[in-house]
């Protein structure tokens, strides 16, 4: 029988833990057309995302890993809504939520903030950080009524991202920052709103090795302390599994594999996943014998303009059956620990029973 | 290949509205034809030559200015330019046939020739960084500011004065007809010499500064250390490497000077007493010659959109990045 | 230069003309006043007039030219013209009273090409014979009428619209053809078969340049032997260069370049006020300073009539009053009339002070000085003056509408003081201050006599009658003053005597000097070669 | 585990808030820059005392006609006897009225329109870059001539402002392009993830850091209006009833000054509308440098090849 | 262990002249020999590619080489002082002998010429009698072994995908068989699995045609996995230099133990991370000592004072620039002779 899931996968908390969800979220960006094109009037789309389901709970990381442009920055504006959506739902709290600017959006902006990916280029160069956390605040109704109010209100920000004694950053530009506290900035901005969910984009890969460590930390810190639902992007897959709880892996704007940290990073299922853990840098596996296993794929990431049919990865898979090319796979229960799944057809059960 | 078709679709608009403004702001200017003839002729026409004027260029009639403006675009579907009131009653196309080879041929070739040797120039300026290449630059930026009329008549002061080496004023001499013979091409190089220097003077720091800033810019770039690391030889990193990219920017400058050929050439026109088109615009505006303004001003429009759209196929053509396949 | 030497070369019977008129086109039409043919001048060696007059001596008789006699009937109403026998046309044909009367035909049918408003009535040839009838008395007109020149029906009525064909192979009677046309100069050439004894030169070249400056240089380095232009500080500039040969002569014509004040703005409405600023403007310093000292020749006479071309005219009771500075009698005069004075400022009858705003196009740097000069004269008798550099076309606006306290500008131009005086006088011109549309009488001058007077001149059937009327308007221009005459309009010209020699001057001012007038042709049949 | 954050404090020098202020005109701290404001600051000074320190009144006519520099006249007199050095003194402030006030217009004009344009997508902003665009087809000089002669009265402040609105094209141009490539830049896209309004991300977030692009595009219609002025007086098309360097250019050239060997009628105008323009270049090349810190001229060196300097002066 | 290739002698590297100088490398020495990789690892702004910029001098202005020898030695001939050479010498060298992979490779590649064109140029420059066909045919083989069809000879550097600029860049390198290769972060801006194919390929080129590589990352895991030899930078200074090895397992210098504690393992025990405290130092304000002592959690007295030299401590074939290190370290103030690599 094939175990089909329903999105998202679950988890060991229940249901009612879930803060956002999306569901069968697609977002095609129309491309340039080209001069035949008009003349045959089709329009092409990059398949940024297609048709992604997954959850985030209070309290709980997500990660979502997969190589560059897979769509994980995609998944997240669309999150945040600065994209909207091709198709599919995003549930807040189980509304579906439809905002196009003015107030609404603000609403849904306090409950879901995005920390973006590059520290160096997400604040303005030209504001203080007094300015970017009072905008925030103000925003958000959070400065106070006073201006006593309203100091203690960024002190205790700074200090939750352990930028302290406030003071010293308070009135400091971008550029007179390191690149950790800039993130820190960042996402205190975030926190600004007193959100539910924070969507971080690959928050730290810009990052020095050693400034890295911090900003995960106190990520994981503000998710025990104040139960925030928390996205986190990155393409090293090594960093997901040492600070998320689950991770959903992504290709070529597919999530083609999920389930919690350990397992999906001790015991890949899909043939992606595993390659992506196979490439990942391992100083245990010592000087230059890179004795990659002989069914490591090969090849190009495909184009998101006209992807494969079928399973995505096909071409590149070591495993790829007839039926890759020709059927998409569902998100297949792999078996070992409850809730990991992959979209892959080594899973349907009964069909690798016939094929053995 | 759509973005052509964009931009064709949007020149044509450009064109359009450029041509409605030339029609409608010349005839808000108070006063008209007659009245301007008038009085440049500062009592030398009778007063009461001035309705005979008005019957000759036909404005005796009360027509609203709508009605000209369609007939005016109508006109120049049939590429009718009308006549000119200045020169009446030459048509406007003659007119402009008279003035324009004078123009494009000085002009035009001043600008190639400044667009090489100031790119040329920037490009060692640029390359040679420091030392006696930096010099250059305050002198240029220095020649670029001095008001062009101003450097011209004082050319014409020391070299085309008494015992001076070039012709004042005109695009050759009065006793030669224009033909291909000898005569008359030699008069015509010599008297565009003082025109052209002058012009390549004050235009040539433009293009230095701009490829040089350009080539100080790229050769900063990745690819230039590359060059260097490959031990080719300075010259081919400096011309194959560094320049070529270089020049990128300076392109659609050059087709968009290209363009400003016609139109930006109004006082050296005046100074040198060069026939041109720049001198007959002046006239035109005096005279509120209203034909033969929208002729200019179209002939203007139509070169600086054509030399635009020569920008983008350039570009199109020396930087594989804007190709597109299929 | 290569320019200048290739001129300087005295070549073989070839005479150099300039005009600082920018590049020209294709047109010799000799009706329109913007074709080349006009612009510089050679539609005058192609097409002749039926008479040879002179504005410089407007009294002289004309000389007979296609015409070899004109009757006028008494009142000016007819003219019966004798055409000359054995003219032909350069293209061989024989020129005749047909010719003549198509001539006038044409005019009188295409009211654009009449350019002088003749109202021409019955037209007739018979034989060499053309006769003209006119609604009204022509006396003022009748030079501008044989003036016409005369063009080849054969050729002209084959036209499809003579108004509009530039008329690029110009036939005509005249001892030159059309040789080569660039926009920069034009050639003509000495033609056989002309009917009086040709002229010396052979070649006549005549050279547009684009500006004054251009035309100067040209004069001075002699590649232009003949020109009319204004030459400041020309002694420098010009005749230094070669005193024996560059000469210039610019003798005055019958029309004034004067001060208009609007007779109709307060204070200004005032003939005491307007004649106490004619006592303090200092002709002297316009003319010298303002006009290079001899462009406009000065206006003495107070009537404001020039000299010595309109001295006949001058009314006995004005001749030898000459307009002199005076600057006291200004000031006593003005106190004798209600006048004040507060400090050293002009204070009008009604309390108020007395300011102008004096105002021409910013580009016309001559006026433009006169205007700095007149300032500074009008603030001697406490005047408070403004120069207004104004844009051309508003300014031109102004002046039609009335909207101006002092204007320098002209006057028409005639062989009588009738059209300068009509232009700033006639009371029929008169539109109210606002209205447009006005060809004379800027000022806005409203009085029944001038008005009157200035008709019955015009009409009046003997010279008795003309003198009386002519007499009134001057007593009447000396007594309101509606504009201040400061300088008269020229017909000069700057020439050459390195080759050529006969050339008109203030010894025998057989013709003005102006390369672009009918004279033109008068000229080149008196130019012989240098020694 | 986590980092303590008191060390990451410590690592970083503290400095007093206080002394922190926003620094948005650094730009204007090159060598070169530095350079051509101290020209412009001395001419703006003249623009403001150049009446009083003028030794004659411009317009003054004297016996002295067309006389050469002399004690009198340190820059001689015209062929009415002004003395030329107050006609020159005088006329700056003309000169500087209308480089100024034009380049605020024009730049206003370019700002709101550029900015907007390239900030807002779908019609409207092809609709304004569509306009900017043909304002750019249309020749600005004759433009220029054209409006003056609608207008009844030219006065300087006229003229400053018909240059103004004549040429902000460029600039909206420029400033069209750099608002195309920062409105993607993530740190607007945060701004509004944080929920600020369009106006305020354009005002506030965009706009400070086009300060170097406007001012660059300021200077630059300033050097072109001072210029376009002095034409417009020189070709006599306006001259106001105020002094400024083109009304006396025009009076040299109508009386054929070079002709008549008067070159200090004619010559000083030139070099001042030059050493004001090169100036103000100067400013322009300053912002330049400032933009795209490469530019910086960084002694005698060349990229290639390091140059081992063994024992250096350290 | 073979021969060495490449010396580095107390190289110091400067930004600037005079006294607002700012010396990035401080007086390293390193050496490379011949056939092995030697790994450069450090955090950002350590100097790894001013390094490698200044000993090829290759380094843009304001930078200026302000000390030290770079010495190679050639397969056969004398050895010679890369900083002594004039320009044309130099040319000569470049390349044929030491070739460079830069970090981007988008940028390496000039945008307006083929892919081909600038193979043939570096064939061209160093061998004046190639024919064109012949370059052609060299291009096309370079291409094949770095697995790219040749059909992309003829390709822009945009048409190509991140991975195969960075392999054109690598058969570029390769062109000229060069002994030395140096590599600065070739694979930073590329994903995992892209950088394995990358890694993967240049192992086996490597093996096929003997190059010595220094290789430049701050990704201490990946070295540990491609390297035969790592030295840690810090500060503009070598403090550790080790086998591959004996770093991973052992680390000497406290920094190099805080940056391999700074990588989450992927496989594996999860191991306790601490990550290093503190930001780099800022080459203008030197911290005195030991460039590391503000950050040390083992920071002792002598930390602050004095300069640790790189030495060997207990065997030849490691050496490490830390106090902790020297026996009987806080009396000794002995630091003024240069320090010299260990050598075999
Ligand atoms: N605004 C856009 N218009 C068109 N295509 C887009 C746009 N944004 C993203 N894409 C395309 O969508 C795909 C997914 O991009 P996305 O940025 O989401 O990838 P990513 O996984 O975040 O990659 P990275 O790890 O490099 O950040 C890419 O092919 C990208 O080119
Ligand atoms: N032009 C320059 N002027 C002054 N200092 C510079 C200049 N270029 C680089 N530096 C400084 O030199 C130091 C070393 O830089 P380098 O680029 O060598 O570091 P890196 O180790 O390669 O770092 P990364 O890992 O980021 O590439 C840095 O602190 C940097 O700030
Ligand atoms: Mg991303
Ligand atoms: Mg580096």
């Amino acid at each position: 029988m094939t175990a089909e899931l329903d999105a998202p996968a679950s988890g060991t908390t229940d249901d009612s833990d879930v803060v956002l969800e999306a569901e069968g979220v697609s977002k095609h960006f129309p491309v340039r057309r080209t001069g035949r094109d008009v003349v045959k009037r089709t329009t092409h789309h990059v398949h940024a995302v297609d048709d992604v389901s997954f959850a985030l709970r209070r309290g709980h990381v997500t990660a979502m890993v997969g190589e560059s442009g897979s769509g994980k920055s995609t998944v997240a504006r669309v999150m945040a809504q600065l994209h909207r959506q091709t198709a599919g739902t995003i549930r807040l709290h189980g509304e579906p939520v439809d905002v196009r600017g003015g107030r609404r959006f603000r609403a849904y902006c306090r409950a879901v903030q995005m920390v973006f990916q590059d520290p160096f280029a997400s604040l303005n160069p030209i504001h203080t950080v007094r300015y970017h956390l009072t905008r925030a605040l103000r925003i958000h109704g959070n400065a106070g009524r006073t201006r006593a109010e309203r100091e203690a209100a960024l002190e205790d920000l700074l200090a939750s991202v352990q930028l302290t004694p406030a003071r010293n950053y308070l009135d400091k530009f971008p550029h007179e920052l390191s690149g950790g506290q800039r993130q820190r900035v960042a996402i205190a901005r975030a926190l600004a709103a007193d959100p539910e969910v924070l969507l971080a984009d690959e928050p730290v890969s810009m990052l020095d090795v050693s400034i890295r460590l911090g900003v995960l930390n106190l990520l994981r810190d503000l998710k025990d302390r104040l139960r925030l639902a928390i996205l986190y992007i990155t393409h090293d897959i090594a960093s997901a599994r040492y600070f998320a709880d689950d991770i959903q892996v992504m290709y070529a704007g597919q999530v083609v594999e999920g389930g919690d940290s350990e397992t999906v990073t001790q015991s890949p299922a899909h043939p992606y996943t595993r390659l992506l853990v196979e490439s990942a840098p391992d100083p245990d596996r010592l000087t230059g014998r890179t004795d990659a296993p002989e069914d490591s794929a090969q090849g190009e990431p495909p184009s998101l303009i006209s992807p494969p049919s079928g399973c995505r990865f096909h071409p590149r898979c070591p495993f790829a059956m007839d039926r890759c090319s020709v059927a998409s796979p569902p998100r297949l229960e792999v078996g070992d620990q409850p809730g990991h799944w992959a979209a892959c057809w080594l899973f349907d059960t009964p069909s690798v029973e016939a094929a053995s | 290949m759509s973005y052509l078709l964009r931009r064709i679709g949007f020149y044509l608009f450009t064109a359009w509205a450029a041509i409605t403004i030339n029609f409608f702001i010349p005839r808000a200017i108070p006063g008209d034809p007659v009245q301007s003839m008038v009085n440049r002729a500062q009592g030398q026409i009778d007063s009461n030559a001035i309705h005979s004027l008005y019957v000759l260029f036909g404005m005796d009639t009360d027509q609203s200015i709508f009605s000209q403006y369609f007939e005016y675009l109508g006109q120049l579907l049939r590429g009718d330019l009308g006549l000119s009131f200045t020169f009446f009653p030459t048509p406007v196309s003659e007119v402009l046939g008279d003035s324009l080879p004078w123009t494009i041929a000085l002009v035009g070739l001043t600008t190639i020739v400044s667009f090489v040797l100031g790119t040329g120039l920037g490009v060692l300026v640029g390359w040679r960084r420091g030392g006696w290449a930096d010099l250059v630059l305050p002198v240029t930026t220095f020649l670029s500011s001095i008001p062009y009329f101003w450097l011209g008549l004082i050319a014409i002061t020391l070299f085309a004065g008494d015992g001076g080496a070039f012709p004042s004023s005109g695009g050759y001499d009065p006793g030669v007809t224009p033909s291909f013979t000898w005569d008359f091409i030699s008069s015509a190089v010599l008297h565009s010499v003082l025109p052209a220097v002058t012009i390549l003077i004050t235009s040539m720091s433009g293009w230095i500064m701009s490829m040089r800033n350009m080539m100080v810019t790229v050769s900063q770039e990745d690819y230039i250390t590359v060059a260097h690391a490959k031990g080719l030889s300075e010259r081919r990193v400096m011309v194959s490497y560094a320049a070529r990219n270089a020049l990128l920017p300076n392109v659609s400058g050059f087709a968009m000077s290209l363009g400003l050929i016609v139109g930006g050439t109004l006082l050296m026109e005046i100074v040198f007493s060069y026939p041109g088109v720049g001198y007959e615009l002046f006239q035109a505006l005096g005279a509120k010659d209203y034909p033969l303004m929208q002729g200019i001003f179209l002939v203007i429009t139509l070169s600086v959109l054509v030399a635009n759209l020569l920008a983008d196929v350039a570009y199109l053509a020396l930087d594989p990045r804007t190709r597109r396949e299929g | 230069g290569g320019g200048s030497s290739a001129a300087k070369t005295p070549s073989n019977g070839v005479l150099t003309i300039g005009m600082p008129n920018g590049p020209q086109t294709n047109n010799s039409n000799p009706f329109l006043e913007s074709s080349a043919g006009a612009s510089l001048g050679y539609r005058r060696v192609i097409f002749e007039p039926l008479v040879m007059t002179n504005v410089v001596k407007p009294t002289d008789p004309g000389k007979p030219w296609l015409a070899t006699k004109w009757e006028w009937s008494d009142n000016f109403k007819k003219v019966a013209i004798t055409i000359r026998d054995g003219v032909t046309f350069s293209d061989g044909q024989k020129m005749t009273a047909d010719d003549v009367a198509y001539t006038f035909q044409l005019l009188k049918d295409k009211s654009a090409l009449n350019i002088n408003s003749i109202p021409f009535g019955d037209i007739a040839a018979s034989g060499n014979q053309v006769t003209l009838i006119f609604p009204k008395s022509q006396y003022v007109n009748q030079n501008k009428i044989l003036n016409t020149p005369v063009v080849p029906k054969h050729i002209w009525s084959k036209m499809k619209d003579p108004t509009t064909d530039p008329v690029k192979n110009p036939v005509g009677t005249g001892p030159y053809t059309l040789k080569t046309f660039t926009p920069q100069t034009v050639t003509l050439v000495r033609r056989d078969g002309y009917w009086q004894a040709p002229p010396k030169v052979t070649e006549l070249r005549y050279t547009s340049y684009t500006d004054n400056n251009a035309q100067t240089t040209a004069l001075a380095n002699g590649s232009a032997e003949w020109s009319f232009v204004f030459i400041p500080n020309y002694k420098a500039v010009y005749t230094n260069k070669d005193p024996q040969h560059f000469k210039l002569w610019f003798p005055s014509v019958l029309a004034v370049h004067g001060l208009w004040l609007n007779t109709e703005r307060k204070p200004f409405d005032n003939p005491v006020l307007r004649r106490a600023m004619n006592m303090a403007i200092n002709r002297e310093d316009v003319v010298q300073q303002g006009e290079a000292g001899y462009f406009y020749p000065k206006v003495d006479s107070i009537t404001g009539i020039p000299t010595p071309a309109g001295e006949p005219y001058i009314a006995d009771a004005f001749k030898g009053k000459n307009a002199t500075v005076d600057v006291a009698g200004a000031k006593a005069l003005l106190t004798g009339n209600g006048f004040t004075y507060n400090g050293d400022k002009l204070v009008d009858p009604s309390g108020k002070p007395v300011t102008i705003t004096l105002s021409d196009p910013a580009g016309w740097s001559d006026y433009q000085t006169d205007l700095e000069i007149i300032k500074d004269n009008l603030s001697q008798i406490g005047i408070e003056a403004k120069v207004d550099k104004a844009n051309e076309d508003a300014w031109t606006t102004n002046v039609e509408t009335g909207n101006f306290q002092g204007v320098l500008h002209w006057t028409n131009n005639g062989y009588t003081p009738y059209d300068m005086y009509q232009n700033m006088m006639d009371g029929t011109l008169y539109k109210p201050v606002g209205t447009g549309g006005v060809s004379g009488n800027y000022g806005r001058f409203k009085n029944q006599q001038a008005t009157d007077a200035i008709a019955r001149y015009a009409d009046a059937t003997d010279d008795a009658g003309r003198k009386a009327a002519l007499d009134q308007v001057q007593q009447i221009m000396v007594d309101q003053m509606p504009v201040i005459p400061l300088m008269a309009a020229n017909a000069g010209g700057e020439y050459s005597t390195r080759h050529w020699v006969g050339w008109p001057d203030e010894q025998n001012p057989y013709a003005p000097a102006q390369p672009t007038l009918i004279n033109a042709l008068d000229i080149l049949l008196h130019l012989q070669p240098a020694a | 585990m986590a980092v303590p954050a008191a060390d990451v404090a410590a690592a970083v020098p503290v400095e007093e808030p206080a002394g922190k202020r926003r620094q948005a005109f650094r730009f204007l701290a090159t060598g070169k820059a530095i350079t051509g404001l101290v020209i412009i600051g001395v001419l703006v000074v003249l623009s403001v005392i150049g009446e009083w320190i003028a030794p004659y009144d411009p317009s003054a006519r004297s016996s002295d006609l067309l006389e050469g520099p002399s004690g009198r006249h340190w820059l001689g007199t015209t062929h009415l006897g002004q003395d030329i050095l107050s006609q020159l003194l005088v006329g700056t402030r003309s000169v500087m009225v209308v480089g100024l006030v034009s380049g605020l217009v024009a730049t206003i004009l370019a700002v709101v329109i550029g900015v907007t344009s390239g900030y807002l997508s779908g019609l409207g902003g092809e609709g304004l870059s569509a306009v900017s665009n043909v304002f750019l087809v249309i020749p600005a000089l004759p433009l220029i001539v054209i409006i003056a002669s609608i207008v009844p009265e030219v006065s300087t402040l006229g003229i400053a402002l018909i240059i103004g609105c004549t040429s902000w094209a460029w600039g909206a141009r420029v400033l069209r392009a750099q608002t195309l490539s920062l409105r993607r830049r993530d740190y607007v896209e945060a701004a509004r993830a944080t929920g600020e309004s369009t106006w305020r991300i354009i005002g506030v977030e965009i706009l400070p850091n086009l300060t170097a692009v406007i001012a660059s595009s300021f200077v630059g219609t300033v050097i072109f209006a001072v210029l376009s002025e002095i034409t417009l007086a020189f070709i006599g098309v306006s001259g106001g009833a105020e002094w400024n360097w083109g009304t006396i250019l025009f009076w040299a050239q109508s009386q054929q000054a070079l002709d008549q060997g008067a070159w200090w009628w004619f010559v000083p105008a030139g070099l001042a509308i030059a050493i004001l323009g090169t100036s103000l270049s100067l400013v322009n090349f300053g912002i330049d440098e400032f933009v795209n810190p490469r530019l910086r001229t960084g002694g005698r060196m060349r990229a290639g090849f390091t140059p081992v300097v063994r024992g250096g002066d350290r | 262990m073979s021969e060495p290739v490449l010396e580095i002698k107390n190289l110091s590297v400067d930004y600037g002249m005079g006294p607002d100088a700012v010396q990035a490398v401080r007086d390293v020495s390193l050496t490379l020999h011949r056939g092995e990789v030697l790994g450069l690892a450090g955090e950002s702004g350590s100097g790894k590619s001013t390094l490698a910029y200044g000993m090829t001098r290759l380094l843009p202005p304001p930078g200026v080489v302000s000390g030290g020898e770079v010495v190679y030695h050639p397969q056969d001939g004398a050895p010679v002082d890369i900083l002594g050479l004039n320009r044309p010498q130099l040319r000569k060298l470049r390349w044929s002998e030491i070739s460079i992979v830069f970090q981007g490779a988008m940028n390496s590649l000039n945008p307006v010429h083929k892919v081909v064109t600038q193979l043939c140029d570096v064939i061209k420059a160093h061998d004046k009698r190639s024919t064109p066909a012949s370059r052609r045919a060299r291009a096309a083989e370079l291409m094949k072994l770095v697995g790219i069809n040749t059909d992309r000879l003829d390709s822009y550097p945009h048409q190509l995908s991140g991975g195969m600029r960075q392999r054109v860049m690598i058969a570029m390198a390769l062109a000229l068989e060069p002994s030395v290769v140096i590599m600065d972060e070739p694979t930073t801006a590329l994903d995992v699995v892209m950088q394995r194919q990358i890694l993967t390929q240049l192992a086996e080129l490597r093996e096929r045609l003997g190059f010595a590589v220094l290789f430049i990352t701050h990704d201490l895991s990946l070295l540990v996995e491609l390297s035969d030899r790592i030295a840690i930078m810090y500060g503009g200074r070598i403090v550790e230099e080790a086998n591959a090895r004996q770093l991973y397992r052992e680390p000497l210098h406290p920094y190099s133990l805080g940056l391999l504690k700074s990588f989450p393992a992927l496989r594996g025990e999860r191991r306790e991370l601490t990550g290093i405290p503190g930001s780099p130092p800022d080459l203008r304000a030197m911290p005195s000592g030991c460039a590391f002592h503000p950050r040390c959690p083992r920071a002792f007295e002598p930390c602050a004072d004095r300069d640790p030299v790189l030495a060997a401590p207990e065997d030849k074939t490691r050496s490490v620039a830390c106090w902790l290190h020297v026996p009987g370290a806080g009396r000794t103030a002995e630091n003024s002779t240069s320090s010299t690599t260990a050598r075999s």
